[in-house]
C-alpha cells in the first residue's frame, strides 16, 4: 500500500499559495483555519527558501499519540485523520504537531476552542467516503476519487510533492541529481524519521 | 539529530528555552551578503541557499515570515513537539503511576504497620473545643472539593484514555473528557480563590518554628513514646500548608498559562508549562492522599476538625497541647462552646 | 454538614461565573485573525459548523449568526 | 505533483445537486438549497432573489458522483499567463475546480488567485444591481433607467462639448471581442481617446520594440524557456506576478543548468531563485544595460554576422555604449563593473540566451528608451529569433495583449491600423460604413493659444489623451487642452483608478466630471473617493469567467473560453452595455451592422470573425472561432516546449498552441500561428518570419533591407520590402493572384490599385500568394538600433523627474518640456523644481511599487475574495532594516508615508526587511479603499467593501510621463517615512 507524504521543494516554492487557496477552494476552509500556509526562512536576503507546510501526516504522528481522547486514526496509505466527534479540543495535539499544523475555530481562552481542524490529505474522514457529513466536517475526499491533494496537484511550480513517500522521494533525488542544488527534504527527519539521500 | 532526552534533561532543556532571549540575531545564509543592502558582489541566491541542519545551528526551532495574522504559524518545524510527544507518552505516565500508587501504597503499608492512631482515654475525652469555625471548614471543603474534581479531570488527560477508555468505548468517553475539560477549567477558578483565602486565613499560624523542629525530630511522635509539643498547626500540618499553597501558586501559574495559550508564551513555552503542571499535578495529588489519609482513616478524630469543626478535648491535648493552653488561657472561665470567633493570635 | 454543602455551592457558582467570563472572551477565528484592514462578512462555515465550534451537528436550521459574522456591515455615510 | 492518478480527465463528478430548481448563477458551491428549509417554489428568478435567502442555503457536499456535472473551460481572468480552468457545474452553479492537466501553459497548476477564482462568480462582495449616487447616498437603479439617464447625459454632454470631451476607458480584463467592441464604439462616438490598463503596463515596450522589429509583444513563450542556457529577468519579478511562468523558467533553470541572472532595486522571490543577483539604483536601466554592452563589445562577443545581416546602425549605440565606462556605470547605477562582466560573458557566450522583463523596465519616464536599449542587447547578441532566445515580454493582465492588439489605444486603430486615413478607410470598408460617416463623427477643434485649428479629419487622426493623464485633461485650463473641450464625461470599463499616480489631483479631477460612469463587477476605488455627490452610476459586469469570447495571453496564443455559469446577480456581459448604450446613442444598427444580437447580447463568434475579416495586419485573421475551440478540445495534443501538435493531427494538425499571432491568411488556410517571431530557420507556413521592413528601404545611403538572411526555403534570398499589388505585379506574381482576389484588390484599390498592400487586402489573397513563396508579407527587413523618429534615437540616460541623486541631474536631465498628446509634458521643469527645492534632502528614501502574487491590478477583485484577502490584510511598506532602525520604526508598525508632491500622505504598516537596499522602500499597488489615514470603507455603497482596505500608493507618487506613449512613472520618485 502507498505510504502518502509531503515533500515541499524548497528551490522551487516561491511563496505563490497556490496551495493556500487550492485547500480553501477544494474544502470550503473559513477564515482563520489555515490547514496549509508557506513560511519564507531567511526573509529577503540571498538563500532566502520558502516552504509550504500543512500536517505532515507524521509516522508515530505525536499528535495521535499525545491526543487524551484517542480520536485519531491511521489509514491504510498512512494519512493521519482524527474524528471531530470524539475531539474535546483540549489543543495538546497542537504543542505536539512539530509543524503547527491543528487549527481551532475559537481562540482565545483553552475552555471552549471548538474541534480541532486540520490537513486530511484530502481524504476526509470516519463518516463514509464522499457523504454530504463528511464533506461539512472534513472536507472533501480525493483520494477516494483516485486523486491527490488539490494543493499539490495545483502548485504552481510543482514544488509541492504529494503522493507516494518513495516515489516523490524518487522525484526530488532525481531532480537534485539534474540540477546539481536542493535544500533538502524539509521536516522529513522530523515527520518520517528518515529524509531523501541527496 | 536531537540527542535523546531524558527526563531530566527534559525539565533542563524546557527552562533554557523558556529562558532563551525571545528575539535571535536574523539568522544568515552560510556565505552572508557581504555589503548588507548596497550591491552584493557575487550574491549567488540559488548556492547560498538555506537548510535545515544550518538552520538548527542558529535556533531550536525554524520559523520564517508569514502573511497571515496567526504568530503561531511563522513556527515551520518545532521538533520539540517530539520531546513532548515522547515525555507525555513514555514518561509521565510512568510517573504519575509511580508516584500516585506509590503513595497508595505507602500510606497502605504505613495503616498496616501502625494501624489506626487513637487517642489515650482521659477525663477531658467528650468534651469538645471549637478548632475551625464556619468559614475555616467552608475555605477548605470549597478548595478540597475543587482539588478533587480538578485532579480526576487532570489525571483523566493521562489515564483516561489508558484506562478509562476500554471500559465505557470511545463516544461516551470523549463526552466524559468533555465534561472533564469543561470541569477542570471552570473548577480551576474557585480552586485558586480558596487557595488564596486558606493561604491568608492559616499564615499567621504556619509561619516554622524551632518548635516544629522539635516535631520533626521526633517523628511527628512515632519515634518514642511522648507526643512532642505542638500548636494550632503541628509540623506536618504546616507541610501541607505549604505544599498547598506552594504547588497552588505553580499549579495556578501554569494552569493559567495554558488556559490562555500563547498569550504571554511561544509553542515551547507552552510546552513547558504541560510539563511544570503535570508533574507538579502529581507530585501535589500524591501530597494530598497523604494529607486525606491522615484527616481520615489514619488518626481517629481528626475528621472533626473539618467535619463538624469542633474536635474532642482529650484529642486536642494530646496532639496541640499548646493551642490548647493557649485557647483556655484566653477565656478564663474555660473553654466557651458559643460559636464565637477563635482569639486572634496575640 | 452545612459547610460542606455551602462549598459546594459556592464552587459550583464560581465555576459558573468563570465560564460565563471565559466563553463571553472566547474569539472565533475569524475574528482573531482578521486585522484592522479587513471586514470579514461571510467567514463561511464549513469544517467547523454554523455555530463555529467545529460541530457541524447543528439542531436548527434557522440563519444563525455564525454563518455571517457578527457587526453589520457599514451603511454609506458619505461626508 | 501528481504520482498515482487514475483517468486524464476529471471523470468524477463528485457534486450532487440537493434540490431542484436552484437558482442560477447567484449561489457559490456550497450556496445549493439546504436540504430542508427553501422549496424550489420560494426561488423567485435569478434576476430578483434576495440575496439573504440565498446566501445562507448551503450545498450537499461530496456525496455520490452524479452524473449532471458538466466540465466548462475558460481562462483566469487575472494575468496574462492564460492558465486554463477547469470548472465543475452542477445545475447552473459553479462548485469545484479541478486542475486543467491537458493545457500546456500551465499543466494543471494555478497561482493563488487562479486557485481560488471560483469564489469570483459568487463573492457577495460584488456589485450585484445598478446604482446611482443620488446627494452622497447609493440608490439602486434598474438597468432600463440608468441606460436612458447615462445615454440622455452623454447626448447632452456631446452636444454641448462634443465627443472628445467623453473618456472611454476601456480595460484589459475584456474578452478580444469585448476590447474590438469598444474600440469601434470609440470610433463610432467620434474620439481617439480609448485607453486600457496598457497605458501603464506595457505602453512603453510596444511601442519601443515595434520601433525596433517591427511588433511590440513577447517574441517567444513562457514554454519556450525551457530552451534558454541563459535568462535575465531585469524589473520583473515573475514569482509575484506571472507565478505559472516559473514553472518554465526554473525547470529550464534545472534542466539546462542555465544561469538565472536577476536585475532589480529589490531583492524579489524571483530574485530568491537566481544564480546571480544584481541590485540596481531604481531608473538606471540604461546605464546597467550599456554597462553589459561596453563589456560585449569591448572583448568583441558580439553576434557579428547577426548584426550585419539584420541590424542597422548598431554603430551608433557602439558610440553611446562608450561612455558608459564600469567606473561611470557604478557611479550612476551603483552597480560593480566586475559583476556586469560576469553578466555580459554569460548573456553573450552561454546561449541561447533570453531577455525577460516586467513593469521595472517600462514604468519609467525612459521607458520607451529602456526597452530599446533591451532589444538592443539581444539584436547585439544575436539572442533573437531562436528558440530559447528573445525578448519575452511578461505582459500584465490576462488581455492585456488582446486589448492592445485590437485598438484600446488612443495612437492606433485595432490591430496596429495607424490613425492615418488609410488605417481609417480599411476599417470603414471592414465595418461596411461609409469613411465620410466616421470622419463626421469627430469634432472640428478650434484655433487656440497658438494652435492652429484642426478639421474633423485632422482631429481623426490626432492621437487622444492617454489613461495615466485623463484628470489633467479636467484640472488643466481648457486652452492647454488640444481639443474642443476638457473631460467632461468619464466611462470607466473593469478599471480600477487606484493604479494611476498623483490621486489627489485624480480626486481633483474626479470632483469636476459632468458624468462618471464606472461598469465593473466591483463599486472600484472611484466609488470609494469622497469626490462626488451625484451624476455618478455603477454599472455591474460579470467577470469573462461569465461570458463567451476569446483572449490573448502573453505569448501570443488565443485561448476560447467557454461560459462557466451565467452573469451573477444582475451583471451584466461588456457586450450587452455596449449594445444596450449604443442602442440608446442611436448608432447600434451600424455598429453590430454583421453581427448577431439575441435578446440584447451580441454574439461573441460573429465579433471574432468580423475581427479575422479586419486582421491582416497583425495576423488575427486565421483564429476563427472554430479553431480556437478545436484547440481548447485538444489541448493535450501540444508539445510543451514547441506548443506544436503533431502534423499529422485531423483536428488541429501541425497548429501552434492557440495559433499565436501573427496567423496568416483565411481560416481555411491553416497558418499554424507564430510561436516564435523572426524565426527565419522556419518557412513563413510553419511560422518563421523575419523583422519587419515597416521603415522604408533605404536611409542614409544604408539598405534597411536585410542582407542575406531569409526565411527557410524563401523564393526571395535577400531582403525584401513590405509586399502591394504594385510590388507583385513587378515579381509577376499577380497572376497567382485568384479572379475574386484580384477583384477585391482592385475594388479596394479604386484608382490607385497598386497601393493596396498585404494588410488592407481584405481577399487575403496577397497574403496567400506571399506563403506559397515563403515570403513573409511584411517584408524582410534590418530591426533598428537607432529609430530615427523616437525622442532619443539611441537610448540614453536620463535621471527620473524625481532623482535622489540631484548631482547627476545635470548631466542626466529628463527630455525636455513639449506637448504630448493635447497636453503639455513639464517633467522637465518639475525636475529641475524638485533639485531646487531640494527634494532628495527632505524625502531621503526612493520609493518604487510593485505586485503582490494574492492580489492583481487595482486589486477591488481580489481583496473581496476571502481566500486571497486572508493572506495579505494589511498595507504595508518595505523598509530596509537600517533606514528603520534610524526611524525608530518596529517590524508590523505604523508609519506615515509622505509624498514629494501634493503634500501627499499615506498610513500603512512597516514590513522591515533587507529585501529593499538602504534608502530605498518598496509599496505594493494593489490596495485602495483609505485615504490619508482614513478609512473610507462607509463610501462604498452597502455591503460591496472589498474584504480588505488599505491606503493607495499612487496618492504619494508624482508628476513624470514618457514621451512617447505618456506612461507614468511609479518604479522611482521620492518618500519619506517617519513611525506613526
Amino acid at each position: 500500500m502507498a505510504r502518502m507524504k509531503f515533500l515541499c521543494d524548497a528551490d522551487r516554492c516561491i511563496e505563490c499559495n497556490a496551495c493556500v487557496t487550492a485547500c480553501k477552494n477544494e474544502h470550503e476552509v473559513p477564515w482563520g483555519i489555515n490547514r496549509r500556509r508557506v513560511v519564507t526562512l531567511n526573509d529577503g536576503k540571498p538563500g532566502e527558501r520558502s516552504v509550504s507546510m500543512a500536517c505532515m501526516h507524521c509516522t508515530d504522528a505525536p499528535c495521535a499519540a499525545v491526543c487524551p481522547v484517542n480520536c485519531f486514526y491511521t489509514t491504510a496509505d498512512a494519512v493521519v485523520l482524527h474524528s471531530k466527534d470524539i475531539c474535546i479540543g483540549c489543543g495538546y495535539c497542537f504543542y505536539a504537531c512539530p509543524f503547527g499544523a491543528p487549527q481551532y475555530p475559537r481562540v482565545g481562552n483553552f475552555g471552549s476552542r471548538g474541534k480541532m481542524d486540520k490537513c486530511t490529505y484530502c481524504s476526509g474522514g470516519p463518516e463514509p467516503d464522499l457523504s454530504v457529513a463528511e464533506y461539512e466536517k472534513y472536507g472533501s475526499n480525493r483520494l477516494a476519487e483516485g486523486k491527490l491533494p488539490l494543493c499539490a496537484e495545483m502548485c504552481s511550480t510543482k514544488a509541492l510533492l504529494a503522493g507516494d513517500g518513495e516515489m516523490i522521494a524518487e522525484i526530488y533525488k532525481q531532480r537534485v541529481i539534474k540540477r546539481g542544488y536542493g535544500s533538502g527534504a524539509w521536516g522529513w527527519k522530523t515527520a518520517y524519521r528518515e529524509t531523501v539521500a541527496l | 539529530m536531537r540527542r535523546s532526552v531524558t527526563l531530566l534533561s527534559t525539565l533542563v532543556v524546557a527552562s533554557t528555552l523558556l529562558a532563551a532571549p525571545a528575539a535571535f540575531e536574523p539568522v544568515q545564509a552560510q556565505n552572508p551578503m557581504t555589503q548588507d543592502g548596497q550591491n552584493p558582489m557575487g550574491a549567488k541566491p540559488t548556492a547560498d541557499s538555506v537548510n535545515e541542519e544550518f538552520l538548527f545551528k542558529n535556533a531550536d526551532k525554524i520559523t520564517g515570515r508569514i502573511s497571515i495574522p496567526d504568530r503561531k504559524a511563522a513556527n515551520l518545524i518545532q521538533p520539540q513537539g517530539r520531546e513532548y510527544q515522547s515525555f507525555r507518552e513514555h514518561y509521565l505516565p510512568w510517573i504519575g503511576a509511580a508516584f500516585i500508587l506509590g503513595m497508595i501504597a505507602a500510606l497502605g503499608a504505613f495503616f498496616l504497620w501502625r494501624g489506626r492512631i487513637l487517642t489515650e482515654h482521659s477525663q477531658e475525652s467528650g468534651r469538645k473545643i471549637l478548632r475551625f469555625n464556619t468559614f475555616e471548614r467552608f475555605t477548605h471543603w470549597m478548595t478540597a472539593v475543587c482539588f478533587i474534581i480538578l485532579s480526576l479531570s487532570g489525571l483523566n488527560y493521562i489515564f483516561g484514555k489508558r484506562l478509562l477508555m476500554p471500559l465505557i468505548g470511545p463516544e461516551a468517553f470523549g463526552a466524559l473528557a468533555q465534561w472533564a475539560k469543561y470541569s477542570h477549567v471552570y473548577l480551576a477558578w474557585p480552586f485558586m480563590f480558596g487557595v488564596v483565602m486558606m493561604f491568608v486565613v492559616w499564615i499567621k499560624d504556619n509561619i516554622p518554628n524551632r518548635l516544629d523542629w522539635a516535631w520533626i525530630k521526633a517523628g511527628g511522635g512515632f519515634i518514642g513514646k511522648k507526643h512532642p509539643h505542638a500548636a494550632r498547626f503541628n509540623a506536618g500540618q504546616k507541610g501541607v500548608f505549604w505544599m498547598v499553597a506552594g504547588f497552588g501558586v505553580a499549579m495556578s501559574v501554569t494552569g493559567l498559562m495554558m488556559l490562555f495559550p500563547f498569550a504571554l508564551l511561544d509553542i515551547n513555552g507552552m510546552q513547558v508549562m504541560q510539563v511544570i503542571h503535570s508533574l507538579i499535578g502529581i507530585a501535589f495529588i500524591a501530597g494530598i492522599l497523604a494529607h486525606i489519609y491522615i484527616g481520615t482513616l489514619g488518626m481517629k478524630g481528626a475528621y472533626d476538625a473539618m467535619g463538624s469543626g469542633k474536635v474532642d478535648l482529650a484529642w486536642a491535648r494530646a496532639h496541640h497541647d499548646l493551642w490548647v493552653e493557649q485557647e483556655q488561657a484566653k477565656t478564663a472561665s474555660g473553654p466557651q462552646l458559643s460559636g464565637r470567633h477563635p482569639a486572634a493570635a496575640e | 454538614m452545612k459547610a460542606f454543602i455551602l462549598a459546594v455551592i459556592a464552587a459550583i457558582g464560581l465555576g459558573v461565573v468563570a465560564m460565563y467570563a471565559l466563553t463571553s472572551n472566547q474569539k472565533f477565528a475569524y475574528q482573531a485573525f482578521a486585522t484592522s484592514g479587513a471586514r470579514v462578512s461571510e467567514p463561511g462555515t464549513n469544517l467547523v459548523g454554523e455555530k463555529w465550534n467545529g460541530d457541524p451537528r447543528t439542531n436548527d436550521t434557522s440563519e444563525s449568526a455564525h454563518g455571517k459574522a457578527t457587526g453589520e456591515p457599514s451603511h454609506p455615510k458619505r461626508s | 505533483m501528481l504520482t498515482k492518478r487514475k483517468s486524464g480527465e476529471a471523470s468524477r463528478t463528485k457534486h450532487q445537486a440537493v434540490a431542484a430548481g436552484l437558482a442560477a448563477g447567484v449561489l457559490d458551491r456550497r450556496g445549493f438549497l439546504k436540504k430542508s428549509g427553501l422549496t424550489a417554489g420560494a426561488l423567485a428568478a435569478a434576476g430578483t432573489i434576495q440575496l439573504g435567502s440565498v446566501r445562507q442555503a448551503r450545498a450537499a457536499g461530496s456525496s455520490a458522483t452524479s452524473p449532471d456535472v458538466q466540465i466548462k473551460k475558460n481562462v483566469c481572468t487575472h494575468c496574462s499567463v492564460g492558465c486554463t480552468v477547469t470548472a465543475e457545474v452542477v445545475n447552473g452553479v459553479w462548485v469545484g475546480q479541478e486542475p486543467s492537466y491537458a493545457s500546456p501553459i500551465n499543466r494543471g497548476t494555478h497561482c493563488a488567485k487562479g486557485a481560488a477564482i471560483r469564489e469570483l462568480v459568487s463573492s457577495d462582495r460584488r456589485l450585484k444591481y445598478p446604482m446611482k449616487l443620488v446627494g452622497g447616498q447609493w440608490q439602486r437603479v434598474s438597468w432600463e433607467q440608468a441606460i436612458e439617464e447615462i445615454g440622455d447625459k452623454l447626448g447632452a454632454i456631446r452636444e454641448k462639448n462634443g465627443a472628445d470631451s467623453v473618456y472611454w476607458l476601456g480595460s484589459a480584463k475584456f474578452t478580444n471581442e469585448a476590447a474590438y467592441l469598444m474600440r469601434k464604439f470609440g470610433a463610432f462616438w467620434g474620439t481617439n481617446s480609448v485607453d486600457h490598463q496598457a497605458r501603464i503596463c506595457h505602453s512603453t515596450t510596444v511601442a519601443g520594440v515595434a520601433n525596433t522589429w517591427g511588433y511590440g509583444a513577447q517574441t517567444n513563450s513562457y514554454n519556450d524557456i525551457r530552451n534558454a542556457k541563459t535568462m535575465i529577468i531585469l524589473g520583473g519579478n515573475p514569482a509575484e506576478a506571472h507565478p505559472i511562468s516559473m514553472q518554465h523558467v526554473l525547470s529550464g533553470k534545472e534542466i539546462n543548468r542555465a544561469n538565472m541572472i536577476v536585475i532589480d532595486p529589490r531583492f524579489t522571490r524571483t530574485a530568491a531563485h537566481a544564480t546571480e543577483y544584481v541590485r540596481i539604483r531604481s531608473g538606471t536601466d540604461i546605464p546597467v544595460v550599456w554597462g553589459i554592452l561596453w563589456h560585449v563589445f569591448q572583448n568583441g562577443w558580439e553576434d557579428k554576422e547577426f548584426i550585419s545581416q539584420r541590424v542597422y546602425a548598431m554603430d551608433d549605440v557602439r558610440k553611446e555604449v562608450a561612455k558608459w565606462t564600469p567606473e561611470e556605470v557604478e557611479r550612476v547605477s551603483g552597480v560593480p563593473g566586475e559583476q556586469l562582466r560576469r553578466v555580459a560573458e554569460k548573456f553573450a557566450k552561454e546561449k541561447p540566451a533570453t531577455l525577460i522583463w516586467c513593469m521595472g523596465a517600462t514604468q519609467h519616464t525612459v521607458g520607451t528608451a529602456n526597452v530599446r536599449a533591451l532589444c538592443i542587447l539581444c539584436l547585439a547578441t544575436g539572442n533573437v529569433g531562436k528558440p530559447g532566445t528573445g525578448a519575452n515580454i511578461f505582459r500584465g493582465h490576462t488581455n492585456v495583449q488582446g486589448a492592445t492588439d485590437l485598438g484600446l489605444d488612443v495612437t492606433s486603430l485595432p490591430l496596429y491600423y495607424g490613425l492615418v486615413e488609410g488605417g481609417w478607410r480599411h476599417w470603414a470598408r471592414v465595418w461596411d460604413v461609409p469613411y465620410e460617416w466616421l470622419q463626421s463623427r469627430f469634432d472640428e477643434v478650434p484655433a487656440a493659444a497658438g494652435r492652429k485649428a484642426r478639421s474633423r479629419k485632422e482631429n481623426m487622426e490626432a492621437p487622444g489623451i492617454t489613461s495615466t493623464r485623463w484628470f489633467d485633461a479636467v484640472n488643466l485650463p481648457p486652452e492647454q487642452i488640444d481639443q474642443r473641450s476638457p473631460i467632461k464625461a468619464f466611462m470607466v470599463f473593469g478599471h480600477g483608478g487606484n493604479t494611476v499616480t498623483r490621486l489627489p489631483e485624480a480626486i481633483e479631477g474626479m470632483n469636476k466630471l459632468e458624468l462618471l460612469v464606472v461598469a465593473d463587477p466591483h463599486p472600484t476605488t472611484f466609488a470609494a473617493l469622497d469626490a462626488r455627490q451625484d451624476n455618478t452610476y455603477l454599472l455591474p459586469i460579470c467577470t469573462s469567467l461569465e461570458m463567451e469570447g476569446s483572449r490573448t495571453a502573453s505569448n501570443r496564443s488565443l485561448q476560447w473560453g467557454e461560459q462557466i455559469v451565467k452573469p451573477a446577480f444582475e451583471s451584466k456581459n461588456d457586450y450587452e452595455v455596449l449594445y444596450l448604450l449604443a442602442k440608446k446613442l442611436g448608432f447600434a444598427e451600424t455598429l453590430f451592422k454583421n453581427i448577431k444580437v439575441e435578446n440584447n447580447v451580441p454574439s461573441a463568434e460573429d465579433l471574432l470573425r468580423e475581427i479575422n475579416r479586419g486582421g491582416w495586419s497583425t495576423g488575427y485573421c486565421g483564429q476563427s472561432p472554430e479553431r480556437l475551440k478545436a484547440h481548447m478540445r485538444n489541448q493535450h495534443k501540444f508539445d510543451l516546449i514547441t506548443l506544436r501538435a503533431p502534423k499529422d493531427d485531423p483536428e488541429v494538425g501541425g497548429d501552434y498552441y492557440g495559433l499565436p499571432w501573427p496567423c496568416w491568411g483565411k481560416p481555411e488556410l491553416r497558418h499554424p500561428g507564430s510561436a516564435i517571431l523572426y524565426n527565419t530557420s522556419l518557412h513563413v507556413k510553419d511560422g518563421g518570419s523575419t523583422f519587419r521592413a515597416r521603415f522604408g528601404t533605404e536611409r542614409n545611403g544604408q539598405t534597411l533591407l536585410a542582407e542575406d538572411s531569409f526565411t527557410k526555403d524563401s523564393d526571395l534570398t535577400d531582403g525584401y520590402p513590405e509586399f502591394t499589388f504594385g510590388v507583385f505585379k513587378k515579381l509577376g506574381w499577380d497572376k497567382d493572384l485568384t479572379a475574386d482576389e484580384l477583384a477585391t484588390i482592385l475594388k479596394i484599390g479604386g484608382d490607385k490599385p497598386d497601393t493596396v498592400s498585404w494588410a488592407t487586402d481584405l481577399s487575403g489573397g496577397i497574403q496567400r500568394v506571399c506563403l506559397d513563396h515563403g515570403v513573409i508579407p511584411f517584408g524582410n527587413g534590418k530591426a533598428r538600433a537607432n529609430a530615427w523618429n523616437l525622442p532619443d534615437p539611441v537610448p540614453v540616460h536620463r535621471e527620473p523627474v524625481y532623482s535622489p541623486r540631484p548631482d547627476l541631474v545635470a548631466k542626466y536631465p529628463t527630455r525636455p518640456d513639449e506637448r504630448q498628446f493635447r497636453m503639455p509634458n513639464i517633467g522637465f521643469s518639475v525636475q529641475k523644481a524638485a533639485v531646487e527645492r531640494n527634494v532628495a534632502r527632505d524625502f531621503p528614501i526612493i520609493l518604487t511599487s510593485g505586485r503582490l502574487v494574492e492580489y492583481e491590478g487595482g486589486g477591488e477583485e481580489t481583496r473581496s475574495n476571502p481566500w486571497l484577502a486572508e493572506l495579505q490584510q494589511d498595507m504595508f511598506v518595505e523598509i530596509n532594516t537600517g533606514d528603520a532602525a534610524e526611524r525608530g520604526i518596529k517590524d508590523g508598525s505604523w508609519v506615515w508615508v509622505t509624498g514629494a508632491e501634493n503634500s501627499s500622505k499615506a498610513k500603512m504598516k512597516a514590513l522591515v526587511t533587507d529585501r529593499v537596499g538602504k534608502g530605498v522602500a518598496f509599496m505594493p499597488f494593489h490596495f485602495s479603499g483609505w485615504y490619508e489615514g482614513k478609512d473610507m470603507r462607509d463610501y462604498y455603497p452597502k455591503g460591496t467593501d472589498p474584504v480588505v482596505l488599505g491606503e493607495s500608493v499612487n496618492s504619494v507618487t508624482t508628476y513624470g510621463f514618457d514621451p512617447v506613449t505618456g506612461m507614468q512613472e511609479t518604479k522611482c520618485t521620492l518618500c519619506q517615512i517617519k513611525a506613526a
